[in-house]
């Protein structure tokens, strides 16, 4: 059981860390040699340093702080995302009125409107958060709402004979076909959470990695900059691995749709 | 009960299904329905369930006066299983019962003793992709019975069924008439079907609907459709069928 | 085909060859950028035998970062950084002093209570989270007798007006005297400033030009002819202030207009500042440059191995 | 013919511009009462007014950069990136070694890496379409991918046994079935190539709808960035609904998959 | 022209599907493989067809020796009619021949006097969702037949159609047999209809194969399923189904 287990791990990222491994030799080849220079790209070597020695700061002060963003940013943006996905499925008028919106809201610069944030949120954490929400609640209702979309209309039709109302066939029918969009859109939205963390908070905070980066590169250490940028990296792609792993769990042995 | 008179229905613009077509279910009875594809057999039954509304004429339920709300008065076996393929065989077969906000727990062991009788008690568990298709289809059955409604309208039941299970269905069917106490409006492809199971046949044409009676007395068994007065009423039939313009 | 090129070349290049320079502006141009477009303009560069690129940076960061890694020939950029880079091993000097005296000046509206830097206690102060805004304020406080514990630093990000104009702070360090200042008055939120070289902070070259150690070391003379192409440069500007000015602003009207008025009191702020008096335009004093260097180690700004002489070099 | 036209845009749309003009309006309100600074979000005749007075600026030199580096980079990123989902379809390793790859490039904050392409772009177009490909291309290649995945797993037996080789199949089933995920895709990334090309101008330039605005919110102008972001999202919505439109004339009457 | 030796395969860990089977099809023939749903009818033509590697045992296509690359040698229907939905009838009926990269403009002309003889010249520029379930499965028929391959193995080619459609291509194949000159295998659940179109039958069950001749002379009309000598036929067969365990 284990050893397959081994195996189906080596060979489902084996390849993968061999190249990552590959790729930071070269790029530590390369910044050793002067070809870049170390205070444009420091050596993963140097960064890794960077992390121990301010491992402290980083991961008891900015890793929680942005942590805390990110989560209660994705908790009201699956919240949020996912009401307006279903009221977009139910309404047609609100449909209407909400997708232009929706596209819109994509293509504004959040650089341009912080100040807007700023004068209603301050310097709070709520400014950072509602960056966070502005980037990462876009997936989620298009994926909610191209969800609850998918079909299901003979489903519908069946449970209606049976004298179910539309919120019996909502939650029976259209929620378990609507799961697999669902979570992808999660997939999507939780890394676009520590995306928006991070610019939240180059738009003014007083912790965060992403305020820390921003400090660093103010006083010209490289590889503190990168890492901060590692773990806001890392940070993104523990919270994706942990999104499919529950909808593996969720979706295990059951869709065979 | 169940009465349908003068019914219209069109879809769309001008694509006309049915014009005044009438006919009736009584109670206990077992009425087939047959036509070629596309003559509009599945569209009846929807606008029996209340799915579509006719464009005129009235739609008695149990002697209901009013052609109005029809949803959730009978069970309705639709054309394809629909099994909901998230859910077990025990889980879509209560759900008809989760539906109609019954408690659950009290009609369990009910519902163990009829998957016991369908001969589905080893796979309450399974899900619906492990099954094969007659197994498929006698859990979409159950789910139908399940409604607890005294009217059944059957699509095409046994339509994907190989000929021995659908054989074997049919003897099960037989066996098992005496014991429902259940009226059932059914629609075939399958002459042979259609004179087995039924005490009525309807032929649905573009030109309207015709009655047959089937003179075949009760108990029966699937051993019959051998015997010379069968063939001979098969045949008709399908003449019936082919020929009749008028 | 190749000789087609050539002859091109020579004849855009007019007589002599002109050797190209590339030039980063430390922000976007403004009033302080006059001397620049000016000797562009009336030809001082050409004169020098120079063609200057120049080009405008998107972080303040940028410039230097780019001058020590070749791919740009000189930068605007500030005196500490320039200690601060060297610090981390990134190898530029400065080869000339522009502004002489700091503009980025602790703000307060002029109506708070805030009346010297010990009164900064418990309020909160708005920042671009550069570490060396840090220090003036701490360093003002303290030569003030306040105590630098006391004071919230929050980074704004890139608005600082904003942050000062909606009241989400109560004072403002990293703008500048000769363009936030001047907005927020326009704005109606008129401002009173403190100059740290006031509370012990040493007065600072604010805006200095570099250039990498190599580039420095490769050709000296293409900057010293830069250096007499912009002293010209000045000259005109402090003598015809107006007209200087109109040539940033024609220029800059091809692309993003500036607003004249700003501009205008903006040029009327710098020019005082960067007069270098009876030395030539541009010249550095060790002393100022000794006594940054003491400052910033003092605030533990940059490591103690900094040595302020290998900083700059005068032409 | 014409009028049904006209009733069925009004049915459309009508709600919505019946919104945007409500809130336009309380928004002008807002501002002409000075409830909100107008240097912080200014009025909507404001805003008019100086997409008027700069509208030779913006329309002729602003505009049509920007559209440039939306362009190649939105091309760049449709070629890249569907070879690379295609790539991904067809081996297995690459897929493996690819994906994570794929997820981390969206984690990296950009502008913390933005020396780096100003030192291997310069200050050239390039930069900014670097930045444009990095922001639009992920959408494509998970498109792409997705869409080569989608089942199909019948009809390629079928024309394997028809003797049809890889390449046939590909062709003939395989792009087919992808086209509406990929169109799917196309319509995401032509909104994000906007915003990327907007990141990369302020990571440097001298020209663009970005530049305009950073340089102008640099001196306060709040009606002129206001003016360039209006543009700005004027080009995001027109670029998706020119996809839509695509999208509905190769998907028409055709897929009732 | 088909000849299977002892073949045997299993589906992944266990599941044993056939164990040494072997049957021969002769060119001309028509033969028919009945079996209960699940049998492995539809895996032996994926062997066939090259779609599976038998595990062992060797499948005989035209006399060739071996029983490697056999991909593209066979017409083969599959038991769904996957039509490609994007395409119109004639661009589906045209695909094989897209495939074997034959001249297209040459063979149009002969398309199209097929599509005629299949009733389906008024829809070549139709849509498969326009089309009526009998329509489908004729355009895959002739999709199959288009490859060119002389012996073509057709899964339910009928299954998903109404008796009366049925009935109409049962007449309608039946004539066409003698112009084809095609060898047929073919799939069915319906005793009847294996009866009235086969030279022979291989019933397929659990524990082997078992072939069954049929002794009716051609050319033959649809009408014969009437007459005693068939209806004992297939009484005949249909025990043969059920009770032989041996
Ligand atoms: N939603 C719809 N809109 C328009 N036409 C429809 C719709 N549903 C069915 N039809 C048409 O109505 C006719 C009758 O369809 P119906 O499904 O009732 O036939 P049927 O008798 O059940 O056929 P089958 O034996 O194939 O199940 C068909 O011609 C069909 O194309
Ligand atoms: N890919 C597969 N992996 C594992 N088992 C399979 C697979 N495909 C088919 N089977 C199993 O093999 C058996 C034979 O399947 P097959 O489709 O050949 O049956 P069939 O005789 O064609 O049935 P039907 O009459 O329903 O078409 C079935 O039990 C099925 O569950
Ligand atoms: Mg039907
Ligand atoms: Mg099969």
């Amino acid at each position: 059981m284990k050893t397959t287990r081994i195996k189906k791990w080596t060979s489902d990222y084996g390849l993968f860390l061999i190249v990552v491994i590959l790729l930071v030799s070269i790029w530590q080849w390369v910044v050793n040699h002067g070809i870049i220079p170390a205070f444009i790209l420091p050596s993963p070597s140097a960064i890794w340093n960077s992390l121990m020695d301010n491992s402290e700061l980083l991961f008891e002060e900015h890793l929680p702080a942005t942590l805390k963003e990110v989560v209660i940013g994705f908790v009201i943006s699956v919240t949020a995302g996912t009401l307006l996905g279903v009221g977009m499925h139910f309404s047609r008028s609100l449909e209407k009125v909400l997708y232009p919106f929706l596209v819109i809201s994509q293509t504004i610069p959040l650089i341009a409107i912080s100040p807007i944030f700023i004068m209603w949120f301050g310097y709070s954490i709520w400014s950072k958060i509602a960056v966070t929400i502005l980037t990462a609640f876009f997936p989620i209702v298009v994926s909610t709402y191209d969800g609850l979309k998918s079909g299901g209309n003979e489903y519908r039709e069946l449970l209606l004979t049976m004298g179910a109302n539309r919120w019996t066939i909502f939650k029976k029918i259209q929620i378990p076909l609507a799961l697999p969009s669902f979570l992808s859109g999660l997939k999507m939205s939780v890394v676009y959470c520590v995306v928006g963390a991070t610019i939240g908070e180059w738009l003014g905070a007083s912790e965060g990695l992403g305020y820390f980066s921003r400090r660093m590169s103010g006083s010209l250490q490289a590889d503190a900059v990168f890492a901060a940028i590692f773990l806001l990296s890392l940070l993104g792609i523990v919270l994706f691995l942990l999104i499919s792993f529950l909808e593996k769990q969720l979706l295990k042995n059951k869709y065979h749709i | 009960m169940l009465q349908i008179n003068e019914l219209s229905y069109t879809f769309g613009v001008g694509k006309s299904i049915f014009e005044k077509i009438s006919l009736d279910v009584k109670t206990g009875e077992f009425v087939s329905i047959i036509g070629s594809s596309g003559s509009g057999k599945s569209t009846l039954f929807k606008l029996v369930t209340g799915l579509l509304e006719p464009d005129q004429g009235e739609i008695l339920i149990n002697g209901g006066k009013v052609t109005g709300k029809r949803l959730g008065s009978v069970g309705y076996m639709p054309q394809k299983d629909l099994l909901l393929p998230w859910r077990t065989v025990l889980d879509n077969v209560l759900l008809p019962i989760e539906v109609s906000k019954e408690n659950k727990k009290a009609k369990l062991s009910e519902v163990r003793e009829w998957l016991d009788r369908f001969g589905l008690a080893a796979y309450e568990h399974s899900f619906p992709n492990e099954l094969s298709g007659g197994m498929r289809q006698r859990v979409a059955f159950l789910r139908t019975l399940m409604t607890g409604k005294d009217l059944l309208l059957l699509d095409e039941p046994f339509g994907a069924l190989d000929s021995m299970t659908k054989r074997n269905m049919h003897s099960w069917l037989l066996g098992l008439w005496g014991e429902l106490q259940k009226t059932v409006l059914f629609i075939t492809h399958d002459l042979e079907e259609a004179i087995l199971l039924s005490d009525r046949i309807y032929v649905l044409k573009a030109d309207g609907i015709k009655e047959w009676k089937v003179n075949l007395p009760r108990p029966r068994s699937s051993e019959l459709i051998y015997q010379e007065d069968f063939i001979r009423m098969r045949k008709e039939l399908e003449w019936l069928i082919q020929h009749e313009n008028n | 085909k190749n000789n087609e090129k050539t002859t091109e070349k020579n004849t855009t290049g007019g007589d002599k060859k002109l050797e190209k320079v590339s030039l980063m502006l430390d922000w976007y141009p403004n009033a302080v950028h006059s001397f620049l477009y000016v000797a562009q303009e009336k030809g001082y560069f050409k004169e020098q035998g120079l063609d200057v690129d120049i080009q405008m940076p998107a972080d303040t960061n940028d410039p230097l970062k780019l001058v020590a890694a070749n791919q740009i020939d000189m930068a605007l950029s500030y005196q500490p950084q320039v200690l601060v880079a060297r610090g981390e091993n990134i190898p530029v000097q400065s080869f000339g002093a522009i502004v002489r005296h700091p503009l980025n000046q602790l703000m307060v509206p002029e109506d708070s209570s805030i009346k010297s830097p010990k009164d900064l206690a418990g309020k909160t102060i708005g920042y671009p989270s550069i570490p060396l805004d840090e220090a003036i304020v701490q360093s003002m406080v303290k030569s003030d007798g306040g105590d630098p514990s006391k004071i919230k630093m929050v980074d704004v990000g890139w608005d600082l007006i904003p942050a000062m104009a909606t009241k989400k702070t109560n004072a403002l360090i990293g703008g500048y005297i000769n363009h936030e200042k001047l907005l927020l008055d326009k704005e109606g939120h008129p401002m009173r400033t403190l100059n740290p070289a006031d509370y012990g902070v040493p007065d600072y070259y604010e805006l200095v030009l570099v250039g990498s150690e190599k580039g420095l070391k490769a050709k000296p003379a293409v900057f010293k002819k830069f250096m007499t192409a912009i002293g010209k440069g000045q000259k005109y500007v402090q003598d015809h202030p107006e007209e200087g000015l109109s040539v940033l602003l024609k220029h800059e009207d091809k692309s993003s207009p500036l607003e004249k008025d700003i501009e205008t009191k903006s040029l009327q702020i710098l020019l005082p500042l960067m007069d270098a008096k009876d030395k030539a335009f541009g010249y550095q004093d060790p002393q100022t440059w000794n006594q940054v260097a003491a400052w910033l180690k003092e605030n533990k700004v940059i490591k103690e191995n900094v040595k302020a002489e290998d900083a700059f070099i005068n032409f």
